[in-house]
């Protein structure tokens, strides 16, 4: 098989799951079937030559399971009876037409799959060896000539725990606050 | 001078990174406060003395192109050291509010550290110089923001929070396909490099589909009309200073001024770009007025306001984009809009932080802020009333405080470059927004002190001083017109030229429209 | 040829419509993750060469060609590797926000004892 | 939270140390094969959760407390601004200080790499800083969502 087949078979994967993930009734497919969905993404990354993030799209997708399942899916749930409302789902089914139709025109514009402009990234694989040393040109990007994107990216993911412990406190506001700072 | 650039966003980082250490040893609360405040003060100093400096780009890691090897770039035009100060402005009173403020939550030092990171974050915005590390560091800000919303744990607060966070999110994914149709056409992320390869590229459908991939995603992140559904929950739900911070600079940071850079810097003005800049402006501008001018909630009354308030800057922007886009089109009044634009953006920061942070402290002294269980407080906290008056004369766009100037110069751009029913429209909007503020000095300042409040005092001095800062800046920066816009200060004519270049509003302005 | 990129706006529709129509606050989470699947599948489908390898250079490269010739061949016919790097962090951001979002989800449903969206009704607006 | 069978138990205190190894050696070798501190922190981060999840609640309760993972994260952010800054050194932010500047492009002939641990300055330690901070923010978002959730309330402040 060769790489497109292989392509448009793993994509065409991704959509149905992501399909399945989004309408499934039971919460516990739903999630099940977004992570076959990342799965799917993380064997593309492969396939296109990325293992790097291969390797982190898999044990990110497990650790998204373990969090979604054990918080989510264990809870009591009611919304299986509920009616979706018709006006959301006409309006978000328009807006996605409209979005595939003018990405399936203007797309056309864009260069070609298979043959990327590699203006600002093609001295960075000539040089990444002789400069930084990294032999892997995606670290050589992360951590060297990138290095402050990367910076941002730790900040990011600092910033998420922070706010997961500040959101689980067990209490936001003290209420005797008042007299102490009346007196 | 040019290796001060990546301290702005490296110091409130280190003072992110050690608040939660400081939580973790129960450290007394003093050296929490103490560092946030000399954080704070210190970013300041860094930022206004960066003003009028010339200083070029600073090339991280040292890869500035020798051997072809691009690195990110940090960017330090007008427009940036304008974001710079205002930033690190309003943050430093936020922080000083902050002090007393905070006591009513619990986990100071986290917050301050969500704080910091949301400061730093929108340093890096403004400092940034490449199309993927504006998304970073928007993420940032953005993610410490979701957090400091829901910071109190009530069920509407992380109702408002979790709306934010998935159009946040939405918003984010939008600005990252914008980005990757740009390296796509480009294949660079350097906006320089990215701008310079424009002219080649005029006319492609993909091109357009960036745009508006963007237009979606930063019009989510400025809340201008169509995609504005969360900021009325999301900003009065946060404690005051972080309302303040939040409609105070993060919509303007996170919102219009990377909608500036992007289609001014990057992109370039198009006639395209300017129709749907002054289309999203005009229709913020009346839509958030009328839904404002219902409302008995304070801090939701302001969040409205903050919607059609920005609706002015964009107007602004667009209308200078299209006067520039216009073959022999005057500069000099396209230089006319976008000064007043960013003028406007300089005063909404400071009158609209102090309203929140007005609101912030009857809230702290009488525990609502239900507009009609207020009243009478002019007897009670006279140095908030006081405040409150004058950032409300401010909004209301009542001369000599800066609002007015700001509006009055965006209302003759508009009628000189053609446009008279938008300027009839800011007229209007002006005027609704004057209603609007004579009901919130009648039912907070003015009128009977109901009997429940009877035993409010005024709150505590830090609390005060930082809206004292305020008003003065607000009233400042309305006496001083003449003197904000001469060039040797060097913050708002060097911003508006940022955006169009070789235009002199300094000059025009004087000669034209300020006394 | 790009109907690669045109599949990525199916999947970036599905998402859409998640986030927008259901009422579940567990299936918003999963919109927001299939809209971030999209995205960085349209990043890594940009920076592939046809024919190209990972970028990662080896010691039998070389050892068959010379150093200097290495380089050369290397960056001839290895794939982009800055798409990736930007999914890496994209990939990170994205962990971070479901996890906000999850933690969120958690305490909400202690409130109100329910995951459905029309039950929350707090607010106005 | 209790914890699974023995078959389980014994399966993760078999494997559980190789998991570690081979995280180390991913986030170690991150510049010369696939992986990074980023991928190794997370299958760090995924063995510990593990753990967890194979011997219950009460196994995590003795040895990390509730505020131990942000502790690390802390340290972790921290040492990767100290990487950053550390560049002033020899000129600018980030700059590779650690490798011979002949090797930046102007020359050639001079090549940093030669695939060995130590050969690319600042990016094993940045990988190290990543990793710690990755592994800490990870288990510490597991921790707090899934394995101290329903604790008692006696832990406000």
């Amino acid at each position: 098989m060769g790489v497109m087949t292989t392509l448009y078979f793993l994509m065409a994967f991704i959509i149905v799951a992501a399909v399945i993930a989004v309408e499934a009734r039971d919460l516990l497919s739903s999630v099940v079937s977004v992570a076959a969905a990342g799965a799917g993404l993380s064997i593309i990354f492969l396939l296109l030559g990325a293992p790097d993030l291969a390797i982190t799209q898999v044990v990110v997708e497990v650790l998204c399971l373990v969090i979604l399942i054990r918080a989510a899916v264990t809870r009591k749930d009611t919304t299986y009876d509920a009616r979706p409302n018709t006006f959301a789902v006409v309006g978000g089914l328009a807006f996605c037409t409209l979005l595939c139709a003018v990405a399936a025109y203007a797309f056309k514009a864009m260069v070609p799959f298979g043959d990327p402009k590699m203006t600002m990234s093609g001295p960075y694989l000539l040089k990444s060896f002789e400069s930084t040393g990294a032999a892997n040109s995606v670290m050589g990007v992360l951590l060297d000539f990138r290095a402050y994107d990367t910076l941002g990216e730790a900040t990011v993911i600092f910033a998420s725990i922070i706010g997961a412990y500040v959101l689980l406190r067990h209490v936001g506001r003290r209420t005797d606050a008042r007299h102490e700072s009346d007196r | 001078m040019e290796s001060t650039l990546p301290i702005l966003v490296a110091l409130p980082l280190a003072v992110a990174f050690v608040m939660p250490l400081l939580e973790k040893l129960r450290e007394p609360e003093w050296l929490i406060d103490l560092i946030a405040t000399l954080g704070s003060l210190g970013l300041l100093v860094l930022s206004v003395r960066l003003v009028g400096a010339e200083v070029g780009p600073y090339w991280m890691g040292g890869w500035d192109g020798t051997g072809g090897v691009f690195g990110i770039a940090l960017k330090c035009d007008g427009l940036t050291r304008l974001m710079l100060v205002t930033i690190s402005g309003v943050a430093f009173v936020a922080v000083l509010f902050s002090l007393a403020y905070m006591r009513r939550y619990t986990s100071k030092g986290f917050y301050f550290c969500l704080f910091f990171l949301m400061v730093a974050g929108m340093n890096g915005v403004a400092l940034a110089g490449d199309m993927f590390n504006l998304f970073v560091f928007l993420e940032v800000a953005a993610i410490s923001s979701y957090a400091l919303v829901a910071f109190g744990c009530e069920s509407e607060e992380l109702e408002a929070s979790f709306k934010y966070l998935v159009l946040g999110g939405l918003a984010s994914t939008f600005v990252l396909f914008g980005v990757g149709i740009l390296y796509n056409l480009t294949g660079t992320l350097n906006m320089d490099q990215i701008h310079a390869q424009m002219k080649g590229l005029a006319g492609n459908p993909a091109l357009y589909v960036a745009a508006g991939f963007f237009v979606m995603g930063l019009g989510l992140k400025a809340a201008m009309v169509p995609f504005h559904a969360w900021l009325p929950d999301a900003h009065p739900s946060a404690p005051a200073p972080i309302s303040a911070m939040l409609s105070g600079v993060l919509i303007k940071a996170l919102g219009v001024y990377t909608l500036a850079r992007v289609f001014f810097s990057v992109l370039g003005p198009a006639p395209e770009y300017a129709a749907v800049l002054m289309a999203l402006g005009a229709l913020s501008m009346i839509a958030g007025v009328l839904l404002a001018v219902g409302q008995w909630d304070f801090k939701r009354l302001l969040a409205y306001h903050s919607i059609s308030q920005m609706g002015y800057v964009v107007l602004a922007l667009g209308i200078g984009a299209a006067v520039l886009s216009r073959p022999g089109g005057s500069r000099v009044v396209a230089g006319l809009a976008i000064f007043g634009g960013l003028f406007h953006m300089f005063n909404h920061a400071a009158f609209k932080s102090l309203l929140f942070l007005c609101s912030g402290a009857t809230e702290y002294a009488t525990g609502t802020r239900q507009l009609k269980e207020l009243g009478g407080l002019k007897h009670r906290m006279p140095v908030t009333s006081a405040c409150c008056r004058v950032a409300s004369l401010s909004i209301a766009g009542v001369p000599p405080f800066n609002g007015f100037w700001s509006k009055l110069i965006i209302i003759v751009a508009a009628v000189q470059a053609g446009y008279l029913w938008l300027g009839a429209l800011a007229a209007l909007v002006a005027f609704l927004t004057l209603v609007s503020f004579v009901k919130v000095q009648r039912y907070v300042v003015c009128g009977e002190l109901p009997e429940r409040h009877a035993n409010v005092r005024e709150v505590p001095a830090s609390m005060c001083v930082a809206m004292v800062i305020l008003a003065v800046v607000c009233l400042g920066a309305g006496l001083l017109v003449p003197y904000m816009m001469a060039p040797h200060v060097g913050l708002l004519d060097q911003a508006a030229e940022a955006l169009a270049p070789g235009v002199e509003a300094v000059e025009v302005v004087l000669g034209g429209v300020a006394p | 040829m790009t109907a690669p990129y045109v599949l990525t706006m199916v999947l970036l529709a599905i998402g859409i419509y998640a986030i927008a129509c259901k009422r579940n606050l567990i299936k918003v989470v999963i919109g927001v993750m299939v809209a971030e699947y999209a995205v960085n599948l349209f990043l890594i489908l940009l920076g592939y060469r046809t024919g190209g390898f990972a970028p990662i250079r080896t010691e039998a490269m070389d050892q068959a060609a010379g150093a200097a010739e290495a380089a050369k061949s290397f960056a001839a016919a290895s794939v982009d590797p800055l798409p990736q790097a930007l999914i890496l962090t994209s990939i990170v951001i994205g962990l971070g926000v479901v996890a906000l979002l999850a933690a969120m989800a958690i305490r909400l449903h202690e409130k109100y004892g329910t995951f459905d969206v029309s039950e929350m009704r707090k607010l106005q607006g | 939270m209790r914890g699974m069978s023995p078959i389980v138990r014994t399966v993760t205190s078999l494997v559980s140390g190789f998991i570690l190894l081979y995280g180390i050696y991913v986030v170690l070798y991150g510049h010369l094969t696939p992986g990074g501190g980023f991928a190794g922190g997370v299958v760090l981060a995924c063995c510990f959760i593990l753990m967890v999840l194979a011997f219950g609640a009460p196994f995590v309760h003795g040895i990390v407390s509730e505020r131990a993972p942000y502790l690390w994260d802390c340290i972790g952010a921290l040492a990767f601004l100290a990487v950053g800054v550390l560049g002033y050194y020899s000129g600018q932010f980030f700059h590779n200080f650690l490798v011979p500047a002949a090797s930046r492009g102007a020359d050639p002939t001079v090549s940093a790499g030669n695939y060995k641990l130590l050969s690319s300055g600042i990016i094993l330690p940045c990988n190290v800083a990543i990793g710690i901070k990755v592994m800490a923010c990870l288990f510490g978002v597991f921790v707090v969502l899934a394995a101290f959730r329903p604790a008692p309330k006696a832990q406000e402040d």
